[in-house]
């Protein structure tokens, strides 16, 4: 089924598929979290581009990590990445994922994002608002739909890459099998 | 029902601490040699302060001491007291607290984990909230947060130029 | 031969027909709530796109049993659909139809509870277990309504009934018997598992309840089987209390009708703890069911 | 002739005892032949109806006489007394390794077989009495062989029960007897009908005392629970498979053969139901009702599935109660159907336990991953059980709601369809604890049962699916017992009953299920291969799992359910048993201490006080 022609044209449909619909489960690490209600009601409401909150991993394509990363919260993540299914897709809230934040200089958080996850796209601010959540979301579509947002096949082909860093970190990581 | 003064006299029959005072309405502190605090603790204890609200740990870097305070609060006199008392930092050893509230082992743990203060008599005090730490306790003033860091982590590289520089 | 072919091509156009009335009323409804809740929504043909999307996506499986037990749910509910009169379209008028499909409607809920269990996540037992608790609780009113309408016109197959309220509109069940209609919607609503009794696929308490591991295209047909289920029960509704129709389409425009009146229905309220649903179906409607049937009776 | 049926297997009954010493196995394989024999031979005596025999004994200057005759009636609970004691049997080969009476265990269990086939022969009260008391007796060693101390108390309490009401049966057999001269039902039934109707009818509840102790009707059903629960694993299928059915039998002797609907004609009725057998369905509807909760409490799984056949027994008894020709073939077929599927159920059980050992629910998870062909069968016969289409159970139940809708009865088809949907609830809480979920790391290398244990598992899913598709196979048998009981039959062909609205085709529900189940196979297959992934690896909200026994949700699965029953169950009957015996320890205790106080010469005086006055009281009447 996944010969040249056909895997062109039919991915494009389901790229074009997996923009319009997202399931979106968002990781509730730091203070991005309370960004996320206005969002999704009535004033901003992100459902009508046909983003919607999923309960579990199993169910979800997009990951937001928003706000800053303990170590052990790393070592949930890292478990909850591996829980969702391609394609999937990483969003970082905020400075904290970009560069650290003001907890740059704490013992106790990571300071990259996508040194661990494969991350698609940051949406900067010390914690964004709703409308620059939904920018950067319209532009995380585009990217899908224009077949761009391919971080988890980035994630597969390095993934002793990840892994290295993660244990550097973390020490050993429970690997699901 | 006691109020501030009453207590204040109570303890002074009982025991000679080195300083008390009122802080302010319904808050009361006072300090103790180290061999005398236990003590106080459970003779507080037999005196309706039956909740130890927390353990708390001050480094005195110049002074080369670990300040140890314990909060009570006494839900009859409405009164918080904390204890505070003085012991040195190089070998920082200290008398639990743990057979006169159970609870104390998790405060002393989570001490041990940031202070590096040992509790004699308290025999589990593995890592409770960091993982796989080996620096020096993090929350010891000698303790440079910033040269951690730097050398745990790498910084993003805004072309040719560190955030952190 | 001939006939055979025939039926089978009727029997596919009427499920994939079904498919897609399903999907879209589920996208009418999320464009109602969003309405309701001041905000524009996803556009109405959001469903259709959900499916397209989940079955593209990888998926995993927990072995055998979940795989079968989504199979089991799927098929279970096609096969229901063969027996509902919708509109014109009446694949097979056989008697004792009416409990047939409460009972192919059970093989449905047991196919897809025991692959869910299967998955050895616990939120989905307890989804399940909520799941099985609450049908005992809107089932009861809803068998003796049945039990009074097929005593009250002698016949047990959904056609036979149907025809019984032919003629005017006045003679529908609807004004026939106002309170065994207002039951049976009540129950209607606990059937789809919609607003207030909905704790058995709670987001946020029990991770979406069963379908907690299914992704891809678990979700997918776990998404179609509910399609066909609210079509299954909204023609059940309209045969029996709204008189059915002739053609497929006034027959749709009834049950859109009582889709949205449900749906407005139960965007209002809050979740139900589930002995409390159980509660509250077994005394109101219970008791009003069985004051229509025993007037029905005597 | 027919004496064979009951003399066979009591001999065979010793001869497996002494062969069982010698080596475990022999004795069921002697029962397996034994009952393979009767199967046979019952089968080729199907349609000689005529076929009887009588033995007269003089006993000092009494003329007595035993009649033994074969019915439709009692052929058809004999071929299913023999069908499902050979597939025990069959299973009990391979199981009985571990078993430590299982000689005993061989030699009762042919004894009951022997004796239920005297009790179905039987014509008249002598030999029915004698061959129940066997059967009870049997039954009871039988019980007692279960796990220690609980199955001693739970046969001690069925034994209670059984005397007691095998008292008042012989009270009343001796009445008759009396009034007429002989025991033969024949006789019994024309006295009773010229007899004033309040005396035959306390009479005829006299003699059906015993058969509801046996069927678990309400008040009685108090021992079902703890015997069937306790019994040894191999025992309970037949136990609640057959023994409950022969208390029906019993019914239907007193309803038919005693004509007890005879006499109640002229009763006030209601809507055409005389008031006692409504009476006595309403009973049948409480067995239902209470059945069923109290099943769904359970967390034990043989006492869940104890009380699910006591309310499904509620069925059977509404279905005889009504007296319908719709209703009686209906409790006729959920008879058959129940006794296939619960035994089913029960096999599936006893393998699960052969297993792991224990029958504690919540200690039990993941072990279709173990054990799929108990599954599969266990399965089958919960979808057989909730009554969903394609088996056997749809088709009993849908005929009793035919018979009760036609009839208007609102308060019992309630109480039916409570009892029907119910079902899914117990039926599915065994299935997710014991069979899905979490495997739990003792369990990790369990095997599937031994071949020999397997095949009445599969033998019984293939009955269940084939009685589901052509049920017209039960319904020649069952025409022929209500014609011999004058009542109009109900037409039927090979895969439909005519119901009281229309016939019911169910070779058509057959198809269409399997073209709905290809289409949805279609569209599974269609889609992405999905990838196997452990059953540790699930959602837990980031949470590694490690152990799978805090992650296997079993305990007290129906919690929201059960608790709005809770002050309903707290109440239960046994409550009320313990107090009853406990008052009457106590006043036989304050008695003993007033008369006996333990001198010897007190026994002797009193003795003869009772015994004159006992002369004084007979020479009297």
């Amino acid at each position: 089924m996944n010969n040249n022609f056909v895997k062109g044209s039919w991915q494009e449909i389901l790229d074009w598929a997996q923009n319009k619909s997202i399931n979106m489960l968002h990781y509730c690490t730091g203070c991005g979290a309370i960004e996320l209600p206005p969002t999704m009601t009535s004033r901003y409401d992100m459902s009508r581009f046909g983003i919607g909150p999923a309960a579990t991993p199993r169910q979800a394509d997009l990951l937001l990590v928003t706000g800053y990363l303990s170590t052990k919260t790393l070592r949930r993540l890292v478990y909850t990445y591996e829980q969702m299914q391609a394609p999937k897709f990483v969003v970082g809230f905020g400075s904290c994922t970009i560069n650290g934040g003001m907890y740059w200089d704490s013992y106790n958080t990571i300071k990259q994002l996508d040194k661990y996850l494969p991350v698609e796209m940051y949406i900067a601010g010390c914690m964004p608002r709703p409308e620059a959540i939904l920018d950067g979301l319209l532009k995380l579509k585009k990217m899908i739909a224009d077949g761009e947002a391919d971080g988890y096949q980035r994630y597969e082909e390095n993934k002793d890459f990840y892994h290295q860093n993660q244990e550097a970190v973390l020490g050993e990581v429970q690997r699901t099998q | 029902m006691r109020n501030e003064k009453d207590l204040l006299q109570l303890m002074n029959a009982h025991f000679n601490p080195l300083k008390l005072e009122i802080k302010r309405e319904q808050n009361v502190s006072l300090e103790f040699e180290k061999e005398e605090l236990i003590q106080a603790l459970s003779f507080l204890k037999s005196h309706s302060y039956k909740h130890l609200s927390t353990i708390s740990c001050v480094d005195w870097l110049e002074e080369g001491e670990f300040e140890l305070v314990y909060h009570l609060f006494s839900y009859t006199d409405l009164i918080n007291i904390s204890l505070k008392t003085r012991i040195e930092r190089e070998p920082g050893i200290f008398q639990t607290a743990k057979e006169i509230w159970p609870v104390a082992e998790f405060y002393e743990r989570d001490i041990h984990d940031f202070f590096g203060v040992k509790f004699k008599g308290n025999d589990n005090l593995e890592e409770l909230i960091l993982e796989n730490w080996q620096e020096i306790p993090p929350m010891r003033k000698d303790f440079d947060t910033r040269k951690f860091v730097n050398d745990k982590f790498e910084w993003r590289d805004y072309n040719g130029q560190k955030h952190t520089d | 031969m001939i006939d055979l072919i025939y039926k089978i091509g009727h029997f596919l156009l009427i499920t994939i027909f079904t498919m897609a009335l399903g999907l879209l009323f589920m996208g009418i409804a999320r464009k109602i709530v969003a309405r309701i809740q001041k905000r524009y929504g996803p556009p109405i043909y959001q469903p259709y796109l959900d499916v397209l999307k989940l079955f593209g996506k990888n998926a995993i499986t927990h072995g055998f049993i979940f795989d079968f037990g989504a199979v089991m749910a799927l098929g279970g509910v096609i096969t229901t659909l063969f027996f509902i009169p919708l509109g014109s379209w009446q694949l097979y008028s056989m008697e004792g139809t009416v409990l047939l499909i409460i009972y192919l409607l059970a093989v449905a809920s047991l196919g897809m509870a025991m692959g869910t269990v299967g998955s050895g996540n616990p939120q989905a037992s307890v989804g399940i277990s909520r799941a099985l608790t609450q049908m005992l609780g809107y089932e009861l009113p809803y068998l003796v309504i049945l039990f009074a309408l097929i005593f009250r016109y002698q016949t047990s197959s959904i056609w036979g009934l149907m025809q019984a309220q032919a003629g005017s509109f006045l003679n529908w069940n609807l004004f026939a018997y106002p309170l065994m209609a207002l039951v049976a919607f009540v129950v209607l609503i606990g059937m789809m598992g919609k607003k207030p009794f909905d704790a058995m696929i709670a987001p946020s308490e029990i991770g979406s309840g069963p379908v907690v591991e299914s992704g891809g295209k678990y979700l997918g047909m776990l998404l179609l089987q509910k399609s066909i289920t609210i079509i299954i029960e909204l023609a059940l509704y309209v045969n029996l209390f709204l008189g059915g129709a002739d053609n497929i389409f006034s027959f749709s425009f009834k049950m859109l009708i009582v889709w949205v009146l449900a749906t407005m229905f139960g965007s209002l309220f809050p979740r139900f703890r589930i002995e409390d649903g159980v509660k509250f179906f077994w005394k109101w409607p219970l008791g009003i069911a069985i004051l229509q049937a025993l007037y029905i009776i005597i | 002739m027919l004496i064979k049926y009951i003399f066979i297997p009591a001999a065979a009954a010793i001869a497996a005892y002494i062969l069982n010493k010698k080596n475990k196995k022999a004795g069921a394989i002697v029962t397996a032949l034994i009952s393979a024999y009767l199967l046979f031979s019952l089968a080729l005596l199907y349609g000689s109806w005529e076929l009887s025999q009588s033995f007269s004994l003089s006993l000092m200057n009494y003329q007595v006489e035993f009649l033994l005759a074969l019915t439709p009636l009692s052929w058809l609970f004999a071929v299913l007394t023999a069908a499902i004691s050979f597939l025990i049997a069959v299973f009990s080969i391979e199981s009985q390794a571990d078993f430590k009476f299982s000689s005993a265990f061989n030699l009762n269990f042919l004894l009951v077989i022997a004796s239920i086939m005297g009790v179905l022969l039987a014509r008249d009260f002598l030999t029915l009495f004698i061959f129940w008391e066997l059967m009870t007796w049997t039954s009871f060693y039988l019980i007692s062989a279960g796990k220690k101390k609980l199955a001693g108390k739970a046969a001690f309490r069925y034994i209670i029960l059984s005397t007691g009401a095998a008292y008042a049966f012989l009270m009343s057999a001796i009445f008759i007897y009396q009034q007429t001269g002989s025991f033969a039902f024949t006789r019994a039934a024309e006295f009773l009908l010229a007899n004033s109707p309040v005396q035959s009818i306390l009479l005829l509840a006299a003699i059906s005392l015993p058969f509801m102790v046996k069927a678990g009707i309400f008040p009685l059903h108090v021992w079902v629970k703890d015997a069937h629960g306790n019994a040894p694993k191999e025992f309970s299928p037949f136990l609640s498979g057959m023994m409950l059915k022969v208390g029906i039998y019993g019914m239907l002797l007193v309803f038919h053969q005693l004509s007890f609907f005879k006499i109640i004609e002229n009763t006030i009725a209601y809507r055409g139901l005389p008031l006692l057998s409504y009476l006595f369905a309403l009973l049948g509807a409480v067995t239902i009702v209470t059945g069923t909760i109290l099943a769904i409490r359970q967390e034990d799984m043989k006492k869940l599935i104890a009380y699910s056949s006591i309310s499904q027994m509620g069925y059977i008894i509404i279905g005889i109660a009504i007296a319908t020709p719709l209703g009686f073939t209906g409790s006729m077929l959920h008879l058959i159907n129940h006794l296939i599927f619960k035994s089913t159920i029960f096999l599936a059980l006893a393998a699960v336990i052969y297993r792991t050992g224990t029958t504690k629910m919540y200690e039990m998870g993941g072990l279709i991953f173990r054990m799929p062909i108990t599954f599969a069968a266990y399965l089958t016969a919960i979808i057989a059980l909730a009554g969903i289409p394609p088996t056997n159970g749809f088709i009993s139940k849908w005929v009793i709601y035919q018979a009760l809708i036609e009839k208007g009865y609102l308060f019992l088809a309630l109480v039916a369809f409570f009892g029907s949907i119910a079902s899914f609830m117990y039926v599915f809480k065994p299935l997710s604890t014991v069979f899905l979920g979490q495997l739990k790391p003792q369990h990790a290398e369990i095997k599937e049962v031994p071949l020999l244990m397997k095949i009445p598992m599969l033998i019984l899913i293939g009955v269940i699916i084939l009685f589901g598709v052509f049920p017209g196979i039960q319904m020649n048998i069952i025409t022929q017992i209500s014609g011999y009981l004058g009542m109009e039959t109900v037409n039927y062909s090979l895969y439909s009953i005519q119901g009281a609205f229309g016939a019911w085709n169910s070779l058509y529900i057959f198809n269409i299920f399997s073209a709905g189940f290809v289409i949805a196979l279609l569209i599974f297959g269609f889609a992405k291969k999905s990838k196997l992934v452990g059953l540790l690896d699930t959602y837990s909200s980031g949470e590694y799992i490690t152990d799978a026994e805090s992650y296997h949700y079993a305990y007290q699965y129906f919690r929201p359910f059960d608790r709005i029953f809770d002050n309903l169950a707290a109440k239960s009957l046994t409550g009320f048993y313990e107090t009853l015996t406990n008052n009457l320890v106590r006043s036989g205790e304050g008695l003993r201490r007033v008369f006996a106080a333990g001198k010897l010469q007190n026994y002797a005086l009193y003795s003869v006080l009772l015994f004159v006055i006992l002369a004084a009281v007979g020479w009297i009447i």
